[in-house]
């Protein structure tokens, strides 16, 4: 009945380290996450410039005290627009990956929990889902609905959940096959409570640690969808559609392309470090 | 497609010595090269290269003017109806038939048959005779002055073999035949077709006129503009026409080891205004809008020398004298003043087409501009199959849209304010029409009454609906060594005849 | 540091070990996992090494192989000789040719130990045989029908079986020392004595050296030649079987033969066991490791650790301790049972059944499991017909092989799984359940606190009179209530064995259900959880079924013993009878597999 | 088997049906005018409405789907409204090259993963900052890094061909596939190098293997009987994930490298709206995702014979 096998899920801590020092580094990780996380909240204080506005003249190498990064085709601030950028692609990840994990985790509770027809039913949708090329259906839902940021986070949502239900799922049957559920059963534990305290905090770090590996991948599907022309349509600074419409410029203006295509590098590449040195700081799974 | 090479990038790259022309496509041509077919642009060397019309605009001009093709003279009567053609001699079609005057009606028929786009264009033949082999009279049902520019735009009817158009008909008219192959009489053949791909055009040696040392021509697909760009650069492409983005225009120009050309067309970037919506329902407000565009700083920052700012209604050229003057001058205030009517934060959005850098710049720098005016105006993409779907809702599209390159097919005035006044016509984007504008035009085109033409103009610029911007330009960049550039382009046709061109010596 | 200890009657040992060092890595802490060790095992003997859970056993042998995990980022310091072979320090080569030619071995865990993708043909023939050596090899390990089973995964065999697929990969190469970790603890009691068996044969036939891991003394005694107990990593004691068990010079030695449960147990009395370890890693760094929990500790034991030479009571008879085997026997033989921490007082073994009725009835109670789906369904039937009555107060123990449908009878009992027929009645109250795992049976994430709340919540008692039912019960179970705040994984075993108890008994149940909760834990580990399930059971006056595989433990805890086989109840009669008289051959075997340490002094 | 077979075959046939629902639906909720996009833009509104009853573009939807559907089932996508030709006849040239990049990529997909995750699980000398490179590159947005690997391996270097699909010779082909392969393996590579890396983690520290050393097998011999075949199976699956990746990945990997298959076929249709086009490349690529992903897990179960 199942199609696909989920392994991409459990990919294992790449850089850190064993041990203390690997937690060490893992709390630097995480806390370059929060950083950018942080950068992208507060873009709005901390661009110089209008994001949407020409602010000089177009195509200014960066270096220039004004305008650090340079300006870009219509002179707009590029540094401006990658912190704004960083915001949109930074938090429609998030949402992205938020909806699947909500959607998919709670397809993925109620048909781990629930077993028999429920869990039949539930997973053969899923399955269906899953069997379709995820990427593809994006792209061709976004094409058929028009570009917007709306439209790209729906499509996105739609191939994304149900990822995370089959994970949560089989995360949840885990647990539930795990003896203290039983014991907790027999000890007069109630359903719902059994649920909430007995089964979910073990499904938490894995579906915690699969999102914030997955950010990235978000992220580049944003772009890459970006680069077919549909993402978030001009003038709104996203990171995906800006490196897309600079690419025209590589070899003229090489900053225009380049520093909103290294943020989505950074964004992607600190995504996928958070994610290995939240898994090391959740501590092996039992 | 990556011979050669090796050499510093920068220096000038040396000429071919195996007679090979390599000019970069950037994407695939689309639809087929079949001249009844084919109505795009960036395929339209091939077809312009193996199939001839009866007439062309002159070549290396910068205004309007028919000349002789297949057809070497061509009397027209006084109302417009009856156009004799005195065809070429010793003209062959690649199939190695002559071409004679009972060519033309068959071309004309099968434009009618296949559908196409441009099949409007032989719509009024009412009949074709051919008193002999060298002559051709075509009659039309309703006068109509435009005809020749018919038979001279890129899109025009072309003369097809009617030998091998009968023998490879298929149940299609040769549809299927004609997407790898060609029938014309033109100065090349397509020798290798992969569609998507690339194109092969081999020289015929039995072409009427003049040859060039190109015996073999690659068009090789690029589907990036930076690929194609580098591949120029290190010398793997030889030309490169109108494909390249303004922006990389800088580099190029003054280069000494590039050669670069600006060569004139009919097309214009434009601003269409959407009256259906609340911001523009009146023509105060339409005007107050067109008015508060600073056309000439804005040509100029976004398309630099790739054009100039217009000053008449239709084309350059087209109405001879430029008694089409289009009377708009940049005024700020007005705008202002209608923005203070307007409640605090009123939105508005003006569009251009995905894709498109040079709408989308002069789209962002007007939608800051009004934003220092107080309204909240921003730009906005759009692709481009949902700007041809507005013309069956205007509702649903932006309040205005900016075009950065767009014309007619031919030369005519008719042919240009049929398709941008009249809501028909194709690039009235949001059906802004004035029926009797529309009327003008048609009483114009049974003339060739340019005093018509100007009126019509008139009267439709009053609508604010419309502004030319510009007199846009082809650029084309090729290497140094690739002569007869200026000379292989005319204003109808964005493209070279490969003919013309040579090597440097 | 200490000198060679080599017996003069063995001239050319197979495999000798001196002054072995071994330190491990894991998570960033280094940790001396073995402090000294000197061990010989001569040509054609058995010696058996025996000590607790983490005393070094495996990384004993390991180093033997060379193959101590590259993981842990292993620092070896002393000498690991097999046949002239450096196996700590000599070139990889050199010791994989010492471990194809000279070597074999035997894992704990069958399944885990074969390669599950491979048919175990091929993986015998890899380790040194031909084809048709490899299937009388199979033959040889009493595998029925070599021929066929040369072809299968193994998956495809029993957990007996894949051990005897083992024992054969680990002679094939005709090894002159084969390193056996702990065989037989998979195992079931019958199979146990088989694989013993065989081991032996081995032995004899091929002349070959053993060193026998175990934690049972049982099981060492049965065939050892020698015996080496392990402590912390150092050897605690080291003799012939029959000076270390009829004479224990370490203290250690003497415990836990004390503590060991036989068949001939007072069974009125508690259990003899040792006192906790209180010893922190850096502590037992220096000194006697063994001093906090030794009854003959003196002052320099916790300055300077004492080596096998200073206490040689008689020649070949070595122990680590400052006293002579004389102190020491008559030191721990006059020691009686420690009592619990709670000091909850011992009262007597209710063994007469009351009079109220019965506590437990299970009406001819079948249970048949389904599993997987479409092509690969199965069902099994676990029970098939039970009928049982367990009068209020009574302790049924239950016994039988494993997959013989023990767990499954009092998983009915407790509704975890429903009957397929039959009936189950348990009286009011309730019954909750001790599992084999303790630490798995507790939610790893809830504090010990948060998990006895749980059962306390429906009572609606309010803060504090909670809090204080949690304390007790803890008290009762002999934890500090300092435990409550802690997690399980900051617990030992045993002391999650209790926390697993406390939660069972804070709210009385009218049956008790242990599904062999000492089976993990060590001799005197499970004496302290027995005595504590003993005096729990007097206290609350709670019915127990027990279950184990272990006759002396359910000769122990059980008024009656229930005999089950495949499903069904064989026998069923008083605790004594059964063990005294067994009528069914199956019981019979049972019984004479016990491994008895028959004490030759 | 047979059974099993049969089971995925039917489970194919029902994704595949809902894929060309889904396919078909988002066609007609889409905004866009077909008839308008296929005349071009100086069409008449007249010839518009002509072309949308040629098209049957105005039938009820059922009959559209049905008509979709047969026409599908017969390898009929229609003809492209762009290239005026039939869907299957582009299809026929597109999905040959595509196949070949996707394979290619896949090929060196694979080359890197197992370099990625021996390196790290048998500790290679200075493999962590081959590991550091490969983790950096695969974050990196594609079609940038596509275009700096054409900046800098053919602009500067001049070493490979920088578009294109070569021209006859084989050497020419395999040159010109390099750039493309490699930049769109390298994604896919750090998936499945993760998963390998994790499995030979775990094998490796298995005791299986323990056993296999505790024989006197050799390095090699331990790895490629033991260690191997054990570890692969969830990257197997992983493996199966990423080729249908790669061939979505080939949608702006092509396009960027002028490649001719279908991602660029796919992204030339999607701006003029070409449905037709769009739907028959998502129903392939789409069928070739679900095709290689039963083999995946065919092969998984052949892997492991715990799971037959
Ligand atoms: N890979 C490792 N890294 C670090 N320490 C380890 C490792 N493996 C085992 N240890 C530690 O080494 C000590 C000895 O372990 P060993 O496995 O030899 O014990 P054992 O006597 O075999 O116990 P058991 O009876 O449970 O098998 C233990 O404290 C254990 O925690
Ligand atoms: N959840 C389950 N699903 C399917 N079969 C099961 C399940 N639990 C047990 N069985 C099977 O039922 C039979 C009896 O199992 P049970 O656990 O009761 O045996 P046991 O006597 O407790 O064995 P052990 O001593 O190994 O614990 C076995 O064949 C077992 O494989
Ligand atoms: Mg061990
Ligand atoms: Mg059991
Ligand atoms: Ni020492």
């Amino acid at each position: 009945m199942s199609t696909v096998v989920l392994p991409r899920r459990t990919a294992r801590p790449v850089i850190t380290g064993r041990g203390r020092t690997g937690r060490r580094a893992a709390w630097v990780l995480v806390g370059l996450l929060v950083a950018l996380t942080l950068l992208a909240v507060l873009a709005r204080f901390l661009a110089p410039d209008d994001p949407i506005q020409p602010v000089a003249a177009p195509q200014l190498p960066p270096g220039s005290p004004e305008h650090l990064l340079g300006t870009d085709s219509i002179g707009r601030d590029v540094l401006s627009r990658t912190l704004f950028g960083l915001q949109t692609s930074w938090f429609s990840a998030l949402a992205v990956v938020a909806v699947g994990l909500l959607v998919g985790g709670v397809v993925g509770v109620a048909a781990g929990v629930g077993g028999g027809w429920v869990d039949a039913v539930l997973m053969r949708v899923t399955d269906l889902f899953l069997a379709l090329p995820s990427t593809l259906v994006a792209i061709a839902l976004v094409a058929a609905l028009g570009p917007g940021l709306r439209n790209t986070l729906l499509g996105m949502s739609i191939v994304w959940w149900p990822y995370y239900a089959r994970l949560v799922r089989a995360e949840v049957r885990s647990v539930v096959a795990r003896p203290h559920v039983e014991a907790a059963r027999l000890a007069g534990v109630g359903r719902g409570r059994l649920v909430l305290r007995h089964v979910l905090p073990g499904v938490v770090p894995t579906a915690v640690v699969t999102a914030s590996l997955d950010i990235g991948n978000v992220v580049l599907l944003l772009a890459g969808l970006s680069f077919l022309g549909l993402g978030q349509p001009a003038p709104a600074a996203e990171l995906g559609a800006d490196t897309a419409a600079g690419t025209q410029l590589l070899l003229s203006a090489w900053w225009v392309p380049v520093v909103p295509g290294v943020a989505v590098l950074v964004l992607s590449l600190v995504a996928n470090l958070a994610g290995d040195g939240i898994r090391t700081l959740l501590g092996p799974r039992r | 497609a990556c011979s050669g090479g090796g050499d510093d990038s920068g220096a000038p790259k040396a000429a071919p010595t195996d007679g090979t022309l390599t000019v970069g496509l950037l994407g695939d041509i689309g639809q087929p090269p079949d001249p009844d077919v084919y109505y795009a642009n960036n395929g339209l060397a091939i077809v312009l290269n193996t199939y001839e019309g009866l007439v062309q605009y002159a070549d290396d001009k910068d205004s309007v003017e028919i000349a002789p093709r297949l057809a070497t003279t061509w009397d027209v009567n006084a109302d417009n109806t009856v156009f004799t053609f005195h065809l070429r001699q010793g003209v062959t079609f690649h199939d190695g038939t002559p071409f004679t005057s009972a060519a033309v009606k068959v071309a004309f028929d099968r434009r009618t048959a296949v559908k196409g786009g441009a099949a409007y264009m032989v719509e009024g033949v009412k009949d074709v005779a051919t008193p002999d082999d060298l002559t051709a009279v075509v009659t039309l049902s309703a006068p109509n002055s435009a005809f020749l520019d018919y038979l001279a735009s890129p899109f025009g009817p072309k003369m097809e073999s009617p030998t091998a158009l009968a023998a490879n008909a298929g149940s299609d008219d040769t549809q299927t035949y004609l997407q790898t192959h060609d029938v014309g009489t033109g100065p090349y053949t397509i020798a290798a077709a992969q569609p998507g791909t690339s194109w092969t055009l081999k020289r015929y040696d039995g072409y009427w006129g003049d040859k060039s040392p190109f015996t073999t021509v690659q068009l090789p697909i690029y589907t990036d503009a930076s690929a194609l760009q580098l591949a120029f650069d290190h010398g793997d492409v030889s030309a490169v026409v109108a494909a390249l983005p303004s922006s990389s225009l800088k580099k190029y120009e003054g280069s000494k080891d590039y050669a670069s050309y600006l060569l004139p067309t009919l097309q214009s970037a434009l601003v269409t205004v959407n009256p259906t919506k609340e911001f523009f329902k009146s023509q105060q407000a339409r005007l107050a809008f067109l008015q508060s565009i600073d056309q000439k700083s804005l040509v100029d920052q976004v398309l630099g020398n790739r054009s100039e700012p217009a000053t008449t209604l239709y084309a350059k050229g087209m109405i001879p004298g430029g008694a089409d003057k289009q009377e708009l001058t940049y005024d700020p205030s007005v705008m202002e003043a209608y923005a203070k009517t307007l409640p605090a934060g009123t939105d508005m959005t003006i569009g251009f087409a995905s894709g498109n850098t040079n709408a989308e710049q002069m789209a962002n720098i007007q939608a800051a501009k009004l934003q220092a005016l107080g309204i909240k105006a921003t730009a906005a993409s759009y692709p481009t199959s949902q700007v041809f779907g507005w013309i069956n809702d205007p509702t649903q599209g932006p309040d205005a849209f900016f075009d950065g390159n767009n014309g007619p097919d031919g030369g005519s005035p008719y042919m240009w304010g049929h398709v941008f006044w009249d809501a028909s016509g194709g690039i009235n984007y949001f059906g802004c029409e004035v029926p009797e504008v529309n009327a003008q035009l048609d009483r114009a085109v049974a003339t060739g009454d340019d005093a018509l033409y100007v009126a019509a103009a008139e009267e439709y610029a009053k609508t604010g609906c419309y502004y030319n911007l510009s007199y846009n330009k082809d650029w084309v960049l090729a290497q140094k060594w690739l002569t007869g550039v200026e000379q292989s382009h005319n204003i109808g046709a964005n493209e070279l005849d490969f003919s013309k061109l040579g090597i440097a010596q | 540091m200490s000198a060679a200890a080599a017996p003069t009657a063995v001239p050319a040992p197979t495999a000798s070990v001196r002054d072995l060092h071994v330190s491990l890595e894991r998570g960033g802490v280094r940790s001396e996992v073995l402090r000294g060790v000197d061990l010989d095992v001569a040509r054609g003997e058995i010696v058996g090494l025996v000590g607790e859970s983490g005393s070094g056993k495996s990384m004993l042998a390991l180093s033997l192989l060379g193959l101590l995990p590259e993981t842990a980022r292993p620092h070896v310091t002393g000498r690991v000789d097999v046949l002239g072979t450096d196996m700590a320090h000599g070139p990889e080569s050199a010791r994989r040719a010492a471990r194809r030619s000279a070597l074999g071995a035997v894992f704990q865990d069958p399944m885990t130990s074969l390669n599950p993708t491979m048919r175990i043909g091929r993986q015998i023939v890899e380790a040194g045989q031909d084809r048709d050596g490899a299937v009388r090899l199979l033959g040889a390990m009493g595998v029925p029908d070599p021929e066929l089973r040369f072809r299968v995964y193994p998956h495809e065999l029993s957990g007996g079986l894949r051990q005897r697929v083992m024992a054969a990969i680990a002679i094939a190469g005709r090894p002159a020392l084969v390193v056996a970790d702990e065989p037989t603890t998979a195992l079931d009691v019958t199979v146990q004595a088989q694989l013993l068996a065989l081991l032996r044969e081995l032995r004899d036939d091929l002349g070959c050296s053993v060193l026998l891991i175990t934690h049972d003394l049982g099981v060492a005694a049965q065939i050892a030649d020698r015996i080496a107990v392990m402590y912390a990593g150092r050897l605690a004691e080291v003799g012939s079987t029959a000076q270390v068990l009829g004479a224990p010079a370490h203290p250690y030695t003497a415990g836990l033969l004390r503590s060991r449960l036989s068949l001939t147990l007072d069974r009125s009395r508690r259990l003899p066991t040792l006192v906790a370890d209180t010893l922190t890693p850096a502590d037992r760094a220096h000194g006697c490791a063994y001093r906090a929990r030794c009854p003959l500790a003196v002052d320099r034991c916790a300055t300077a650790a004492p080596g096998l030479d200073d206490s040689r009571p008689t020649p070949g008879h070595g122990a680590a301790c400052w006293f002579g085997d004389e102190t020491v026997r008559a030191a721990t033989a006059t020691i009686t049972a420690p009592a619990p921490a709670a000091a909850v007082p011992v009262r007597a073994t209710p063994s007469t059944p009351s009079t109220q009725g019965p506590a437990v009835v299970l009406d001819d109670v079948a249970v048949t499991y389904t599993t997987g789906h479409g092509r690969r369904r199965r069902t099994v039937e676990a029970v098939r017909g039970v009928s049982l009555e367990v009068a209020a107060g009574q302790a049924l123990a239950i016994v039988g092989e494993s997959g013989s449908g023990k767990s499954t009878v009092l998983r009915a009992v407790a509704g975890l799984v429903p009957v397929t027929s039959g009936r189950v009645t348990v009286a009011a109250g309730g019954a909750q359940m001790v599992f084999q795992d303790a630490g798995s049976s507790l939610t790893p994430w809830l504090t010990v606190g948060e998990t006895l709340r749980e059962r306390l919540a429906p009572l609606r008692l309010g803060r504090a009179e909670t809090t204080r039912r949690v304390e007790e019960a803890l008290a009762g179970t002999g934890l500090p209530t300092s435990v409550a705040r802690l997690r399980p994984a900051d617990l030992s075993g045993g002391q999650r064995q209790r926390v697993a108890l406390a939660r069972a008994t804070v709210v009385r149940p009218a049956v008790l259900l242990c599904d062999e909760p000492t089976s993990a834990l060590d001799a005197s580990l499970a004496a302290t959880t027995l005595n504590l399930i003993r005096d729990m059971r007097a206290e609350l006056a709670m019915t127990v079924l027990f279950v184990t595989h272990d006759l002396a433990v359910a000769r122990f805890v059980g008024d009656r013993i229930a005999v089950v086989e495949r499903g069904r109840v064989v026998e069923i009669d008083d605790a004594e009878a059964v063990v005294g008289a067994p009528r069914e051959p199956y019981t019979r075997a049972l019984v004479a597999s016990v491994p008895e340490i028959e004490v030759v002094r | 088997m047979l059974r099993f077979l049969l089971r995925r075959t039917g489970a194919l046939a029902v994704v595949l049906l809902v894929l060309s629902a889904v396919v078909f639906l988002l066609q007609q909720i889409s905004p866009g005018d077909p008839a308008r996009a296929a005349l071009g833009a100086n069409a008449s509104r007249q010839a518009v409405a002509a072309e949308r009853r040629r098209l049957g573009l105005d039938d009820p939807l059922p009959v559209q789907f049905l008509r979709f559907l047969g026409h599908a089932v017969r390898g009929d996508f229609g003809t492209s409204y762009r290239t005026h030709r039939p869907v299957a006849t582009d299809l026929a040239t597109a999905f040959p090259a595509t196949l070949e990049l996707v394979l290619a990529a896949f090929v060196v997909a694979l080359l890197l993963a197992a370099l990625f995750a021996a390196s790290s699980a048998l500790s290679w000398p200075l493999a962590g900052i081959g590991r550091g490179v490969l983790l950096v590159v695969a974050t990196a947005p594609p079609f940038l890094l596509a275009l700096v690997g054409i900046v800098v391996f053919y602009a500067h270097l001049d070493w490979l061909p920088g578009s294109g699909r070569g021209d006859g010779g084989p050497g020419s082909e395999l040159a010109h596939l390099v750039l493309p392969a490699t930049v769109l393996a390298i994604a896919p590579a750090l998936a499945i190098g993760r998963i390998l890396r994790a499995g030979l983690e775990a094998t490796l520290a298995a005791d299986h293997v323990r056993t296999a050393r505790s024989k006197g097998l050799g390095q090699a011999a331990v790895l490629a009987r033991h260690v191997v075949r054990n570890s692969i199976g969830p990257s197997l699956a992983m493996a199966g994930l990423q080729l249908g990746f790669l061939f979505a990945g080939t949608v702006v990997v092509e396009q960027v490298f002028s490649w001719p298959g279908m991602g660029n076929y796919l992204a030339s249709s999607i701006p003029t709206s070409d449905y037709p086009a769009i739907a028959a490349v998502t129903l392939v690529l789409g069928a070739v995702y679900v095709v290689v992903n039963t083999l995946a897990d065919v092969l998984q179960t052949a892997a492991d014979p715990r799971l037959a």
